[in-house]
């Protein structure tokens, strides 16, 4: 079986919709002969030339605004933030226009637009380079918010976001670029909008998405030496959510735990356990918990691995749940 | 054409007398044209007019009147050709009628029937009223970037105000079209205010010298000109469909009404430049440039006043009374499609419940 | 007893924050001779003049980022932003800059900033005009954020967020703007950081700030006629959040409703919620529901009526928590 | 002074003859000031390459050098009055190096020990250092907007690149100085790129043409010329200390080096291009102008050099093997005050109880 990686297999993914749909482009930032800071573009411009694969000047405001002009004349386009917190630029043009104009036109725009942004911390960068700001566009009625965790499921996500005929935003774990997956990059794979089963438990739900469903999956297994048998699942999609796979989970465990890099307050772990709240109330054996990056700003890169969840305090707060 | 000493190039004096005679002999528009720009210059004034009246009976939520605007809506609108893609502003009732949008479609927008424009901006060619002031241009320059990727040859024209000048949307807009030779027409209505902020605080600058910053000409037209408008437009738009080059105008004009029908303009705006201003009503200026011209007789312009009046009743008939939308409606555009992700078929559900419940009551 | 509407409550604390300390400047569009679209800042031009109190070019990032500046130069700026939507164009400064400033610089710089922002529905305006997106300041650490819902509290709020050394968006909830109270205004109210109880009760808890207040409490009337005792909190602070006033209160009636005018995913709801789960878990009798409004763009004025929670729908979730 | 064809008004001629002679006669500077430039560009040259070195060892996170720019940082640096404040973007440590900024403080920003620069900006009168490109203009605007409330006379100066002039906040910025008449320069180094996109792509325009458009003087300097920056810079804050007008001075240089130490430059950056500009070496140029001029002996060079050297060797003592703060710093400077909010309080307990049990196992 193939090995790839998370970052090639998102290069996979756009090549494999440029090709597929001659109104694909792709924009943004250093994404032409440099291929952009992490290479997601490597080679495209080169293979399907300057027209369908350009740099822009350096302005997220204008590459978010004129990714909707051009939906106007027919294409689709592909955009690049360069990192999570250079995407505040184009925050306006997304929350004004990109999100409504579906809406706004009656139903007469379509709006297929997706806006890549490497998003999270982990990996030593300077600062405004670990963001996680997903709450900012989860939301934001209108928008789809994607998020892959893996290298397979990074391709489909990314061809299902482009084929999709409303706004993505396609959130990449940047500290799991270079994690590999085997396997066939398939465009078929889960939709948008479902969540999957990652580990399948009995004692407690752990739910996260991107970067932490991994982190997960590795407390899922500390777990299990002391014979607690943890469930993961894998959010995928944080808008529109998929309330039934996480209400299922959650009746069956009866325990849950939501893990997350971005801070605490009204980062998604909140609309979960709320969902959780409101869905699987009587099947609650102990609170939902929240483990997340602080209420700070994202520290510097020295001091960051006291700042993103690990699985200590996973493991923690695990305990606290089954102990409860 | 002639240039004033700040107002901008002019081909007709503001008593309507011909100032660039060799300028308005090279003008490619024939007597019917000249018909045509003034019959709807009196369709909007008239329009803009029943629409504040509209709004002040309650039956439009707020309106922003143009009076004063309509040589540089009607002259800019009428140099288009048909391809050519109106990015406006939420001023542009007069760019409507010159490029023949239904103007009831249009003014439910001010009645809050429904949000954004009119239906279909991409088959009309008139693209969302765009109230996050100065946020269009941007999307009027993917549109032209798009349009030159599939070798068409149509521009595109961005309406803002002297206010908008001042958002930085704006700037990266004009730099992208410099940068990418986005066939684009940068059209600013400098009406000397923006709210009651005047147009000395907003710049120490001239707005059309921005231009020179991006490598693109720019060019200030007396925008109570409905001629010079005209023509610099029409000249800007052929530049961008055959040379990919950017132009912005700056057409200087004035508010004559308030800020909407919201605002208290006595505030803040002199008497007396209003006054002033009111001496070079564009429409005045145009007429008596029509009739020296000799190309409209008494029978013309009777006409032209029923019409503008049976325009404004059409509007009128049109948007009052009104009903709003069904409460579905809410729903239903979110996303593509017509089945409703789960969480938003959770709240139309409910939506839709509260309704019986209220009939029930 | 004296009695003030709201916005002139907004006015005489601008005022006597003018007169306190002469280094309280206030900026933004239209705020001059206009007094700004609302009139909260009526008069103080004149009172104060031009230097303390300016119109700025139509341009929010700038205003925002020059308020930064001002700071540095030992000013306390307090900006206006004239509608809740306009706001989104200067939250790349505040979110890259305002927010993080004190902790990027290791606590060497003081952040005195206030952005005041009208915000809410209700008042049938154009779009853009009646969003309400405290969640885009809330979940940005290192802001505090604040919503009075009465006039005497508009009051002391503001003199207090415009003496308080770090940066708070302080959300004024318009259609409230013309609403009543008796009394005097004190700067010697309940701190930021403070929620209140609005009205004792004892069956369940409804949470509401801004402009829900109001409506909470209507509610709560009519909840009384059926002999349902209905306690109203009112949060007053978003961040900090009061965990302890919130806490204490459920732990009281066991069951609790949030209402808020902001979608509901990620809605500050969602926040109140998650807090609930962990403070009184043991406590809660139903699920915490949410009334909020939709997950969709803010609707024309002509349907906002069927958008925004109205006291039939804060009726029908109390009574599912109360028959849970 | 003289006028290269595109490269701006320089004193000095590429090979450090004086090109106009008039200009640097006329030239405030003492041959102490003379040497101090020298000094002071040597200086930066070494712990440049050192930090470079330093990041290649793993003691620092990220490094972007600034070789090539050392002109155009030390000229305009060394041209500032005690007063006025510097407000860099994320590749100015020559400009630190001219203002006296501790190095080792400086570089704590690129081995992420702490954020946002250095202690106290506001005391050494040196902003944040600002990633988020082209944000930090508008500080230095409302900085100087607040010092002229104040009746100071200081002026401010904006550091940001050719890739940044295309963001809006740097429009908004210099819009707003026009119009508050703000004590402000703005320093654009074109230094060619933006990461991989070159200056032809990132706008059409010349970006110092960009000043027209707000109403006040715009120069292009040869950026590698540091008599010309200099000059250039003395004059920009001398009006806007004294006149209030800001100026936007573009100065032409070149990144030498890659974007930072994390770019692969060959993949973009034309071979050739850096070796042309690598024969317009600003330090080597500057020397020979010192050579001809006579103000500098061996002993003089030889004691830069050393200098040069200790001021590296310091820098990386500073820093190497420095130590993470400790873990309660996360949560210290939220907001003021010793005593932490309660949602916070909690979890600085958390974050410390985890400490504990690592300590324990
Ligand atoms: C981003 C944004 N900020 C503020 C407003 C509020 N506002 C609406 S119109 C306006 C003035 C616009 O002036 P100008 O661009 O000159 O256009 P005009 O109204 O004169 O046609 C303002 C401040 C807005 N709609 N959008
Ligand atoms: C708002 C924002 N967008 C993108 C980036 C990523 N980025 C960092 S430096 C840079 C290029 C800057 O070019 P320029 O302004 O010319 O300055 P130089 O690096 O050449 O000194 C980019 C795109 C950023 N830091 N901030
Ligand atoms: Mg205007
Ligand atoms: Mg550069």
């Amino acid at each position: 079986m193939p090995e790839v990686t998370m970052g090639q297999a998102l290069t996979q993914a756009l090549r494999y919709s440029l090709e597929e749909d001659d109104r694909v482009l792709i924009l943004g930032e250093d994404v032409g002969k440099l291929g952009g800071v992490f290479r997601i573009t490597d080679g495209l411009q080169a293979e399907f030339g300057e027209e369908r694969v350009f740099d822009t000047p350096l302005a997220e405001a204008a590459i978010a605004g004129v990714s909707l002009g051009l939906t106007m004349a027919g294409w689709r386009p592909v955009a690049e933030m360069q990192f999570d917190a250079f995407s505040y630029p184009a925050l306006d043009q997304v929350i004004s226009h990109m999100a409504k104009w579906r809406y706004r036109s009656a139903g007469t725009l379509s709006v297929p637009v997706v806006i890549r942004i490497p998003e999270g911390g982990g990996i030593g960068a300077a600062e405004h380079h670990s963001e996680s700001p997903e709450t900012y566009y989860a939301h934001t009625s209108g928008l789809k918010v994607v998020v892959p965790s893996t290298a397979l499921d990074a391709f489909t996500l990314l061809v299902r976001s482009i084929q999709d005929p409303d706004p993505v935003i396609f959130m990449e774990p940047k500290s799991r670029y270079w994690s590999k997956e085997s396997g066939d990059l398939s465009p078929d794979g889960l939709p948008i909008g479902a969540a999957r089963v990652m580990r399948e438990g009995t004692h407690a739900t752990l739910i996260a998405w991107g970067a932490m469903v991994q982190r997960g999956l590795e407390a899922a297994e500390a777990a299990e030496e002391d014979s607690v048998s943890v469930e993961v699942v894998d959010l995928r999609t944080l808008v529109p959510p998929d309330l039934e796979t996480l209400a299922a989970s959650v009746r069956k465990t009866g325990r849950a735990i939501v893990v997350h890099e971005a801070p605490m307050i009204l980062g998604y772990g909140a609309e979960v356990v709320a969902r959780l709240m409101e869905d699987a109330f009587e099947y609650l054996e102990a609170p939902v918990l929240r483990v997340t990056g602080w209420d700070t700003p994202y520290p510097p890169a020295t001091l960051e691995e006291h700042y993103l969840p690990n699985v200590d305090r996973i493991l923690g707060a695990l305990e606290r749940v089954l102990t409860y | 054409m002639g240039q004033s000493s700040d107002g901008g190039v002019r081909i007709l004096a503001p008593d309507g007398t011909i100032e660039d005679r060799e300028a308005r002999e090279a003008l490619d528009l024939k007597d019917e044209d000249l018909r045509q720009i003034y019959r709807f210059m009196v369709v909007t004034r008239k329009v803009d007019l029943e629409s504040t009246a509209l709004q002040r009976q309650g039956e439009l939520a707020v309106y922003p009147p143009l009076i004063g605007q309509e040589a540089a809506q009607i002259g800019s609108g009428y140099a288009l050709g048909d391809d050519d893609f109106v990015f406006p502003s939420y001023r542009e009732v007069g760019v409507a009628v010159a490029r023949g949008i239904d103007l009831v479609d249009y003014m439910h927008f001010h009645r809050g029937t429904w949000h954004g424009g009119i239906p279909d901006p991409v088959g009309k060619r008139f693209g969302m009223i765009s109230v996050p002031v100065g946020s269009q241009p941007l999307h009027a320059v993917g549109w032209a970037m798009g349009a030159k990727l599939d070798g068409k040859t149509a521009c595109a024209i961005a309406y803002f105000g002297d206010g908008a000048s001042s958002e930085g949307d704006v700037h990266e807009a004009m730099n992208f079209a410099g940068a990418f030779g986005a066939p684009v027409v940068f059209f600013c209505q400098n009406n000397g205010w923006a709210i009651s902020v005047p147009i000395e605080r907003q710049t120490a600058g001239e707005i059309y010298r921005r231009a020179e910053g991006y490598g693109f000409p720019g060019v200030r037209v007396d925008g109570n000109d409905v001629l010079a408008v005209y023509r610099a437009t029409r000249e800007a738009a052929e530049r961008a469909r055959t040379e990919s080059t950017p132009t912005l105008i700056e057409a200087i004009t004035y508010r004559m009404g308030p800020h909407s029908t919201a605002d208290d303009r006595t505030r803040y705006q002199p008497e007396q430049q209003i006054e002033e201003w009111g001496l070079r009503d564009p429409i005045d200026r145009y007429r008596r440039f029509l009739d020296t011209e000799d190309v409209a007789d008494a029978s013309f312009y009777q006409e032209v006043e029923e019409e503008g009046k049976a325009r404004a009743a059409e509007v009128r008939k049109g948007i009052a009374g009104a009903p709003p939308r069904p409460v579905e409606d809410l729903f239903k555009w979110v996303y593509t499609g017509d089945e409703l992700p789960p969480h938003l078929a959770r709240q139309r559900d409910e939506a839709l419940s509260m309704l019986e419940e209220d009939e029930d009551a």
